[in-house]
C-alpha cells in the first residue's frame, strides 16, 4: 500500500530522519517502536502532510505520494491520529461538530449544516466507538481521554486506506483501549493498512502483524516471525539490552502522609490508607476511580469533603497549591500540554518554574544557576536535547514528559505525586524515570498514578486498586497476580 | 407684551442639533444657548450626534417628529443636513444654523465670521512684526473653521510677499496640544529664521507655546492665534510668554445669538442672514493692563466680548449677567 | 435536596442566557416610560438607523474574531471607502456604480492584504492591522493633501473639480421604504438587516462558518483534518474589509460629501458592539446575532439617553458602565456554571 | 554542502535580532543627512522627551501583553489622570504631591478594577479594558461638566477656581537636569528611562517576571507550580493603571492645563510602540527594551518626517508602512528560521 525509500528530514542542525526505508500492506498493522526522540512523530507528521520530507521517495498504491499538506494526504486516503491530543480536537466547540469535522472540510460535504442531520451523524460515529457523551457538550469540558477518543473516533469514522495513530491510548483506560483494538481488527479485516506507534507493551502484543523499529532517524530492526519477538525489539530500538529489574520493595519508614475516611466519589465509602517516608505506592484504577479527585485534595485543589488528612503526624488540609507546596507537597500533573509545558519557554525555565525563588539573589534571577541546575537534571533523566536553552517545543514528547518530572525532582519534599508521569515515555525512558524515582524516593513519601498496571508493577512497593472510589485490593510488589489486580480494577475483585 | 408664539413660552419647544460638544468652546455655546433659551422662559432639547454627521441629519428628524417648534443646527456639514433641514421647514418649523452652510433662504445664519478671525490676528501679526517676517503656520485642512482661517492666511500671505511660510504643519490628534508641541519644536529646530506662527485655533496655538517655551525662545517668537478659553488667558499672561494675540468670538453670546436669531425668526420677524457675531482682538498687553485673569473678567473688561449686539428686540429678554 | 439545586441551575442558566436580552427589554421599557416620544416606530427605525453603520462594520470584526484573529484597521477602511467613493464621482467623474464597485474591491484588497500579512508573513493580528490602519489613514488623504472632497474644490492642479455624488449614490444612504408608515425604512438599515442575516446564516449554518469558528478555537487542529486555514483566515479579513467598505460607502452616501474628520468613531464603537455580542444568549464567543444585538444596545442606549437630554459625556459613562455591569453578569455567571467558559 | 547553509542559517538568525535595530540606525543616518539641525543632542532630547508619555504608556500595555491580557483603558487613564491633577490643584487647591498622589492611586484602583474584571468576572480582558476606557471618558468630564480646567474658570456653583498649577508640579513636566549641555535633559525624559529600566529588569531578570511571562504563556501550568496567578494578573494591570498615571501627570505638568482630550491617540501609538517592540531582537513577544525602542522609533520617525515638512498624513502613511514593512521582515524571518518561534 504505501512504501518510504531513503526519507530525510532535519530541522534545522538536527538530523531527525536519516533514510527510513519501510513498506506497510494493506489489512496489516504496523507496529512502529522508538525511543523518545527517534523520529516517529516526525516520520508520521510528513507521512500526513505536515511537513515535507527533505529528501526520498514515497509510493501510495504504485503511485507517487507527495502530499503538500494534510488536505492533500487526507483526500489520498491517509488519515491520522496525531500525538498531542490538543492536535485532535476543537475545544470551543461541541462533541458532535468535533466528530463531524473533518467532513466539514470536505468538498463533498453541502453548505448547510443541519442540527439534526449533525447530531444524528454524530450518535453513529459515536456509537461506532462505543462512546456515550453528551454530543451537544463542549469538548473543553471532557476528561483527557475523551477528548483522545474523539481525535480517534472521529478519523476511524473516516474509512480511509492507510491510518496512522500514533500513540493512540496514551490516556485511555484499558477497557477503552480494548474498544479501539477491536475496531482496529475490524478495519484490518476490510484491508485498511495501520501504522501504529506506541510505548505500550499490551498494545502492541494485543495488535502487531509486524514491528519496525526506529532509532536515530533509521529503520534498526523489522520482526514479523510469530510470536514477535519483543525483547529483541526493545533491544533493536535502544541499542541495548534492557534488563529487567525487579522492584525489592523496601520496608516503609514512618507514616509521612495518612488518609481517615476521606470520601472520593459522592455516595462511596470512605477511604483511609497511609504511604510511608521512603515508599513508593502506585495508585491505579479505572476511569471515575476517585483517583483525580484524590490527588485534587493532596493538592489544594478541591476542599475534603469528609474525613481528614495528616501529613507528617500533623493535620493537613491545603486550600490552594501554594499551601501544597509551602508543605513540602509537589505534583507532577498529568496531561503535560494543558498542565505543565509553558510553550513559550525553553528547558531551564521549564525544569526551574516552581523554584524561582531559590535561583535568585535579591530578587533577580541567576541565569547560570538555572542552566547549571537544568544541565544536571537533563543528565540524571537521559532528556534528549541539545542544550538547556532548547525550547521545550523542540522536544519529542517522551522527553518533554522528563521534563516535567525533572521540574519536581529539583528538590526535597515531603510527598511527591505523580500523575501518570509516564504518558508517552518509552520503555528505556520509563525504566530511567522509575530508577531516579526510587533512587530518590528516601526522605519523603512518593505517590504514583498509573492507569496501567504495568506501570505500576515497574515502580512501586505497594500498589493500590481503586475502584468506584473504593479501595478494591492492596499489595505489595512481589509475585502479583496480574490479572487478579486487573480485575480488582474492573470490579470484580 | 411679547409676540406669538413667546406669550405662552412654557408652550414652546427648541431643539439644538450639535455636531460637536466636546471641548471648551462647545461648551461655552451650549451655555449660552440654553442661558437665552430660560431668560425666554422656552423649553430647550439638546440632540447630540458626537461628529456624526449623519446622525445629526436624523436628529433633525427626531426633533421633528419630537413636535419643537425651532431648531438650531450647531456645526455639521451641507451635504448632509440640507434634506434634512428642509423636512424640518416643510413641517412648519422654523430653523437657524450656527456655523454651517445649508444655502436654504428659509434658514438664517449665524456666523462667527472664521474669516474675519484669521484676518484680525494677521493684521495684528502684520502690525507687531512688520511686513517681512519668517512664519510658520499651523494647518489641518479638511476642517471647515480651519480651512476658512486657511483663506484668510492666503489672502495674507498674497498681499505681503515679504512674509515667508516656512513651514506648514498639525494634526488633529489628542491631546491636541501636546501633539502640536511635539511637531513644533522639530519645526523651529530645522527652521530657525522662523519668528512668527500663526496657529489659528487655540489648542494649536497652546501646542506651539508649549514648544517654544522648551526650547527657550519666547522672546524671540510670537504666536497669533484664534479662540479664547479661560487657560488660554493665562498662558497668553505667563512672563515672556510668546502668545501675542488671538482674536475670540465669546462662544457664550454666539450661542445667546442663536437662540435670539431663532426667537425672532419664531416670531415672525424677517431676519437679515448672516447673522454676524463679530470676533474681538485681545492681545496680550491688554490682558496685562487690565489684569485679566479668566473669561468672566474679559467679558467684564471688554463689553465688546460679552455681548453682541445683533438680533435685539425689546421684548426679548436678555439673560441675566 | 436536589430540587433547589436544580432550580438554582436552570435559574442560573436562564440567567446566563437571557440576561443580556432582558437588560436590553428594560432598558426599552424604561426609556419608553421616562423619554416621550421614544417608543414609536419611527424612532425604532431612527435606532436602526444609528446604528447601522457601526453595525455593519462589527460583524466584519465579529468573522475576524471568530478565526480567532481581530481587525483594528475597519474604521480607516471605511473612511478610505468614505473618500474613494467621493473621489471617484467627484474628482474623476464616474458613475455610482464604479464609485460603489472601486470601495467594494479596495475593501476585499486591503482584507487580502490584511490576510496575507497574517497568514504568510506570520504578523500577529493586531499588530497588522493596526500597521494597516495607519497606512490607510495616511493614504485616505493624499489624493487631496488631506482636504475633504466635494463639488467644486481646488485640486491640486488649480482647477475646479466638476463631477457630484450622483442620485442614484445619494440614494443609497437616504431612499427610505415605505413599510405601514410612509417613508420609514431607511437603505442603510436594510443593507445592515440583510448582511447580519447573510452573516449570521454563513457563520452558524454553514459547514464553512463551523471550520471558521475552530479555527478560531484550535487552528492547528483544523488545519489537521484538512481545512484550507489559511484561505479561511484570509475570507475572514477579506469579508471584513468588504464589511468596512460597505460601511464606507453608506457613510459617503449619507453625508453627501468627502469629509476627512467622519468616522472617528467608528471603530471602536463596533468593537465594542461586537465584545457586547458575547454576553448575549450566554455565547461567551463571537456570534453575529450578538453584534446586531450589541449594536442595537448601544443605539438605544443613546438614544434614549439622548432623549433624557442627558449631557454627552454622561452618555459614554453610562455606555461604559452598563457595558461592563452586563458583561460582568454574563461572564462571571457563565464562569459560575463550571469550568466550561473558558477566557 | 554544510557551510553555505549554516552560513545563511547565521545571517538569518542575524537579521531577525538586529533587522529593526539597524532599520533604526538607518533611519537616524537617513534624517542626519536630510533633516539640518536633526544631528544635535538637542534634537535627540527633543525625540526622547516627544515618545517620553507615550513610552511610559507603552511599558505599561507591554506588561499586561506579558501576561496575556490587553489594557485598553491607558488612554483614558492618562488623561483621566491629567483631569484630576488638574482638578485637585485648581479646584480642590491641593499642592502638587497630592495631586501626584491621587493621580497615582486612581491609576492603581483602575488597574486593580481591571484586574478584578478580567479575574474574578472572567471578562475578556479586551472586553473589560474597553468598557472602563469608556467608563472613564466619561467620568473624567462629569466634575467639570465637560469643561477643562483652569485657574479662574467658573464652577458650578458660581464661584470661581482659585487655585493654580503649582511650580513643584509643573517641575515635572518642565525641569530640564544639566548633562554636558546645560538645561538638557527634561524631568519626563528621565522619568520614562527609569521607567523603562525599572520594568525591563522586573519583566527580564526577576523571578516575578518570568512568572508573568510563563502565565502568558500558559497560566494553568503556572498555577501549578504555585504561583499566585490571579495576583500577578492583577499585578500587571494595576503596573499598566500607574504608569498611565504617571502619563498623565506628566502630561498635565507639560501642558499646565486640564484640556479636555479622549487619549485616543495616546492608547493607538503606545500600543504601536509595544507591538513594534515584538520585532525587536527577534523577540516576537512583549519586552520592555523592544517597547523602549518601538517608541523611540515612531518618535524619530515623526520628527525627522516633521523636520522634512512631510505633511502630517504622510506621517501616518509612513508610520503604517514602515511598521508593516519591519514586522513583516521580522515576522517572516523568524516564520523561517523554525516552528521553534511561535506568533
Ligand atoms: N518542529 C520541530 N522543530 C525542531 N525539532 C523538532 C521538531 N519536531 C521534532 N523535533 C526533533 O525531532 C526529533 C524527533 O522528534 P519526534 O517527535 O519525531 O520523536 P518521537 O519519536 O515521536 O518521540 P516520542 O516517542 O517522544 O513521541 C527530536 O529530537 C525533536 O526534538
Ligand atoms: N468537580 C466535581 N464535581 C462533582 N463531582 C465530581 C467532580 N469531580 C469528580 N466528581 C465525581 O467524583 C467521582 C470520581 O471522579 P474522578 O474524576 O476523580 O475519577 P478518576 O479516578 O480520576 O478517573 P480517571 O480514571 O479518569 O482519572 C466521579 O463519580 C465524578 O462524577
Ligand atoms: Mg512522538
Ligand atoms: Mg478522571
Amino acid at each position: 500500500m504505501l512504501a518510504l525509500h531513503g526519507l530525510y528530514k532535519a530541522f534545522g542542525a538536527n538530523q531527525v530522519l536519516r533514510g527510513v526505508d519501510l513498506t506497510i500492506d494493506a489489512g496489516e498493522v504496523v507496529v512502529l517502536m522508538g525511543a523518545n526522540g527517534a523520529g516517529k512523530s516526525t516520520l508520521v507528521k510528513v507521512l500526513s502532510g505536515y511537513h515535507v520530507a527533505d529528501d526520498g521517495v514515497m509510493t501510495l498504491a504504485g503511485n507517487a505520494y507527495h502530499p503538500v499538506d494534510a488536505r492533500d494526504a487526507i483526500r489520498q486516503g491517509i488519515v491520522t491520529v496525531h500525538q498531542a491530543i490538543d492536535d485532535g480536537v476543537i475545544p470551543d466547540l461541541s462533541v458532535a461538530d468535533n466528530l463531524l469535522l473533518d467532513r466539514f472540510a470536505s468538498r463533498d460535504h453541502g453548505l448547510w449544516v443541519s442540527a439534526r442531520t449533525l447530531r444524528r451523524e454524530a450518535r453513529q460515529v459515536a456509537e461506532a466507538m462505543g462512546m456515550t457523551l453528551d454530543l451537544d457538550a463542549r469538548v473543553a469540558e471532557l476528561s483527557v481521554a475523551d477528548r483522545q477518543l474523539i481525535g480517534i473516533a472521529r478519523a476511524l469514522a473516516h474509512s480511509p486506506r492507510l491510518l496512522i495513530l500514533d500513540e493512540p491510548t496514551s490516556s485511555l483506560s484499558a477497557a477503552e483501549a480494548e474498544r479501539l483494538f477491536n475496531l482496529l481488527d475490524r478495519l484490518r479485516e476490510q484491508g485498511v493498512a495501520i501504522l501504529y506507534i506506541s510505548h505500550r507493551m499490551t498494545d502492541i502484543r494485543r495488535l502487531a502483524d509486524r514491528i519496525v523499529c526506529l532509532r536515530d532517524g533509521r529503520v534498526s530492526g523489522m520482526f514479523d516471525q510469530k510470536p514477535l519477538d519483543l525483547p529483541g525489539a526493545v533491544q533493536a530500538m535502544l541499542g541495548q539490552t534492557l534488563e529487567a529489574t525487579a522492584i525489592q520493595p523496601v520496608a516503609p519508614g514512618p507514616a509521612v502522609l495518612e488518609l481517615h475516611d476521606i470520601v472520593l466519589a459522592p455516595g462511596s465509602k470512605p477511604v483511609s490508607f497511609a504511604v510511608g517516608d521512603g515508599e513508593v505506592v502506585a495508585l491505579t484504577g479505572l476511569l471515575g476511580s476517585g483517583m483525580e479527585a484524590l490527588v485534587a485534595m493532596l493538592f489544594g485543589q478541591r476542599p475534603l469533603s469528609q474525613g481528614s488528612l495528616r501529613l507528617d503526624g500533623r493535620d493537613y488540609a491545603p486550600n490552594t497549591v501554594s499551601e501544597a507546596l509551602a508543605r513540602g507537597v509537589f505534583l507532577a500533573a498529568k496531561d503535560r500540554s494543558v498542565n505543565g509545558v509553558v510553550a513559550d519557554f525553553d528547558i531551564a525555565d521549564n525544569m526551574t518554574l516552581p523554584f524561582l525563588k531559590a535561583f535568585s539573589t535579591g530578587g533577580l534571577l541567576r541565569r547560570s544557576r538555572q542552566r547549571q541546575a537544568a544541565t544536571q537534571m537533563i543528565e540524571r533523566l537521559g532528556i534528549v536535547c541539545q542544550s538547556p536553552q532548547d525550547a521545550i517545543g523542540t522536544l519529542s514528547g517522551g522527553n518533554q514528559q522528563k521534563v516535567m518530572i525533572g521540574r519536581w525532582l529539583q528538590a526535597p519534599c515531603r510527598l511527591l505525586i505523580l500523575d501518570e508521569p509516564f504518558q508517552g515515555v518509552d520503555i528505556g525512558a520509563r525504566h530511567d524515570i522509575g530508577r531516579q524515582i526510587r533512587a530518590t524516593a528516601k526522605g519523603r513519601a512518593t505517590l504514583v498514578c498509573v492507569s496501567e498496571i504495568d506501570e505500576a508493577i515497574e515502580i512501586a512497593d505497594r500498589i493500590i486498586v481503586l475502584h468506584e472510589g473504593c479501595i478494591a485490593g492492596e499489595q505489595y510488589n512481589q509475585d502479583i497476580d496480574l490479572g487478579v489486580l486487573a480485575a480488582q480494577a474492573a470490579g470484580h475483585g | 407684551e411679547r409676540p406669538a408664539p413667546f406669550d405662552a413660552p412654557e408652550e414652546v419647544s427648541i431643539a439644538v442639533v450639535r455636531y460637536i460638544s466636546t471641548g471648551d468652546f462647545f461648551q461655552a455655546y451650549l451655555a449660552g444657548v440654553e442661558a437665552q433659551a430660560e431668560a425666554l422662559g422656552v423649553e430647550l432639547r439638546v440632540l447630540d450626534s458626537r461628529q456624526d454627521a449623519a446622525l445629526q441629519a436624523d436628529m433633525v428628524d427626531q426633533a421633528i417628529a419630537l413636535g419643537v417648534d425651532g431648531i438650531i443646527i450647531q456645526h455639521g456639514l451641507s451635504e448632509s443636513m440640507q434634506e434634512a433641514a428642509q423636512r424640518a421647514i416643510d413641517a412648519g418649523i422654523d430653523v437657524v444654523a450656527f456655523d454651517v452652510e445649508i444655502d436654504n433662504p428659509a434658514i438664517p445664519q449665524i456666523e462667527q465670521s472664521n474669516y474675519l478671525l484669521g484676518e484680525l490676528a494677521l493684521e495684528q501679526a502684520a502690525a507687531d512684526n512688520g511686513d517681512d517676517f519668517t512664519a510658520g503656520y499651523v494647518y489641518v485642512p479638511g476642517i471647515a473653521p480651519l480651512d476658512q482661517r486657511n483663506a484668510a492666511w492666503e489672502d495674507f500671505k498674497a498681499a505681503h510677499p515679504g512674509v515667508t511660510e516656512a513651514a506648514v504643519f498639525g494634526t488633529l490628534d489628542n491631546p491636541i496640544a501636546n501633539a502640536v508641541a511635539n511637531q513644533a519644536r522639530a519645526v523651529i529646530q530645522a527652521n530657525p529664521a522662523i519668528d512668527v506662527f500663526f496657529a489659528p485655533y487655540n489648542e494649536f496655538a497652546a501646542g506651539v507655546k508649549i514648544a517654544v517655551d522648551e526650547m527657550g525662545l519666547g522672546e524671540d517668537i510670537s504666536i497669533y492665534s484664534a479662540d479664547i478659553s479661560t487657560s488660554d488667558i493665562a498662558a497668553m499672561r505667563e512672563p515672556g510668554s510668546p502668545w501675542a494675540a488671538t482674536v475670540a468670538t465669546n462662544p457664550t453670546v454666539v450661542g445667546e445669538v442663536s437662540v435670539r436669531t431663532l426667537a425672532l425668526l419664531m416670531a415672525g420677524e424677517t431676519i437679515e442672514s448672516p447673522v454676524i457675531v463679530p470676533p474681538t482682538l485681545i492681545t496680550q498687553d491688554f490682558l496685562d493692563d487690565n489684569a485679566i485673569d479668566s473669561m468672566a473678567t474679559l467679558s467684564e473688561k471688554m463689553p465688546q466680548f460679552a455681548h453682541a449686539e445683533v438680533a435685539l428686540a425689546d421684548w426679548l429678554p436678555l439673560p441675566a449677567r | 435536596m436536589a430540587e433547589p439545586g436544580a432550580f438554582r441551575a436552570r435559574l442560573l442558566a436562564f440567567a446566563i442566557r437571557y440576561g443580556f436580552l432582558l437588560l436590553l427589554v428594560g432598558l426599552v421599557l424604561y426609556f419608553s416610560l421616562a423619554a416621550p416620544g421614544f417608543a414609536n416606530p419611527r424612532s425604532a427605525v431612527f435606532v436602526l438607523q444609528s446604528v447601522a453603520i457601526t453595525g455593519i462594520l462589527a460583524l466584519g470584526v465579529t468573522t475576524t474574531l471568530v478565526v480567532g484573529g481581530f481587525d483594528l484597521s475597519i474604521g480607516a477602511v471605511a473612511t478610505s471607502s468614505l473618500m474613494l467613493a467621493a473621489y471617484s464621482m467627484v474628482v474623476l467623474e464616474q458613475p455610482a456604480y464604479v464609485a460603489v464597485a472601486l470601495c467594494l474591491l479596495m475593501g476585499a484588497l486591503v482584507g487580502l492584504i490584511n490576510g496575507l500579512l497574517i497568514v504568510k508573513c506570520r504578523i500577529p493580528d493586531l499588530l497588522a492591522t493596526l500597521g494597516m490602519m495607519f497606512l490607510l489613514i495616511g493614504l485616505q488623504r493624499i489624493p487631496t493633501q488631506g482636504n475633504s472632497i466635494a463639488t467644486g474644490m481646488t485640486l491640486a492642479d488649480g482647477e475646479t473639480a466638476q463631477g457630484s455624488f450622483s442620485a442614484a449614490f445619494l440614494w443609497l444612504g437616504r431612499h427610505r421604504f415605505d413599510l405601514v408608515i410612509e417613508r420609514l425604512v431607511p437603505v442603510p438599515v436594510v443593507i445592515f438587516l440583510l448582511i447580519a442575516l447573510a452573516i449570521w446564516l454563513f457563520l452558524g449554518f454553514t459547514r464553512h462558518g463551523r471550520l471558521m469558528y475552530a479555527i478560531g478555537s484550535n487552528a492547528r487542529a483544523t488545519a489537521l483534518v484538512g481545512a484550507p486555514v489559511a484561505r479561511y483566515k484570509i475570507a475572514a479579513y477579506m469579508i471584513s474589509g468588504v464589511t468596512a467598505a460597505i460601511g464606507g460607502v453608506l457613510l459617503a452616501a449619507r453625508l453627501g460629501r468627502g469629509d476627512i474628520a467622519s468616522g472617528n468613531n467608528l471603530l471602536l464603537d463596533s468593537v465594542a458592539a461586537a465584545l457586547i455580542g458575547f454576553a448575549v444568549l450566554g455565547a461567551a464567543r463571537p456570534n453575529a446575532f450578538g453584534t446586531a444585538m450589541g449594536a442595537l444596545f448601544v443605539g438605544i442606549l443613546l438614544q434614549g439617553m439622548t432623549m433624557l437630554n442627558a449631557p454627552y459625556y454622561t452618555q459614554d459613562f453610562v455606555k461604559g458602565a452598563v457595558l461592563v455591569i452586563a458583561l460582568m453578569f454574563t461572564f462571571y455567571l457563565s464562569s459560575r456554571r463550571g469550568p466550561s467558559m473558558r477566557h
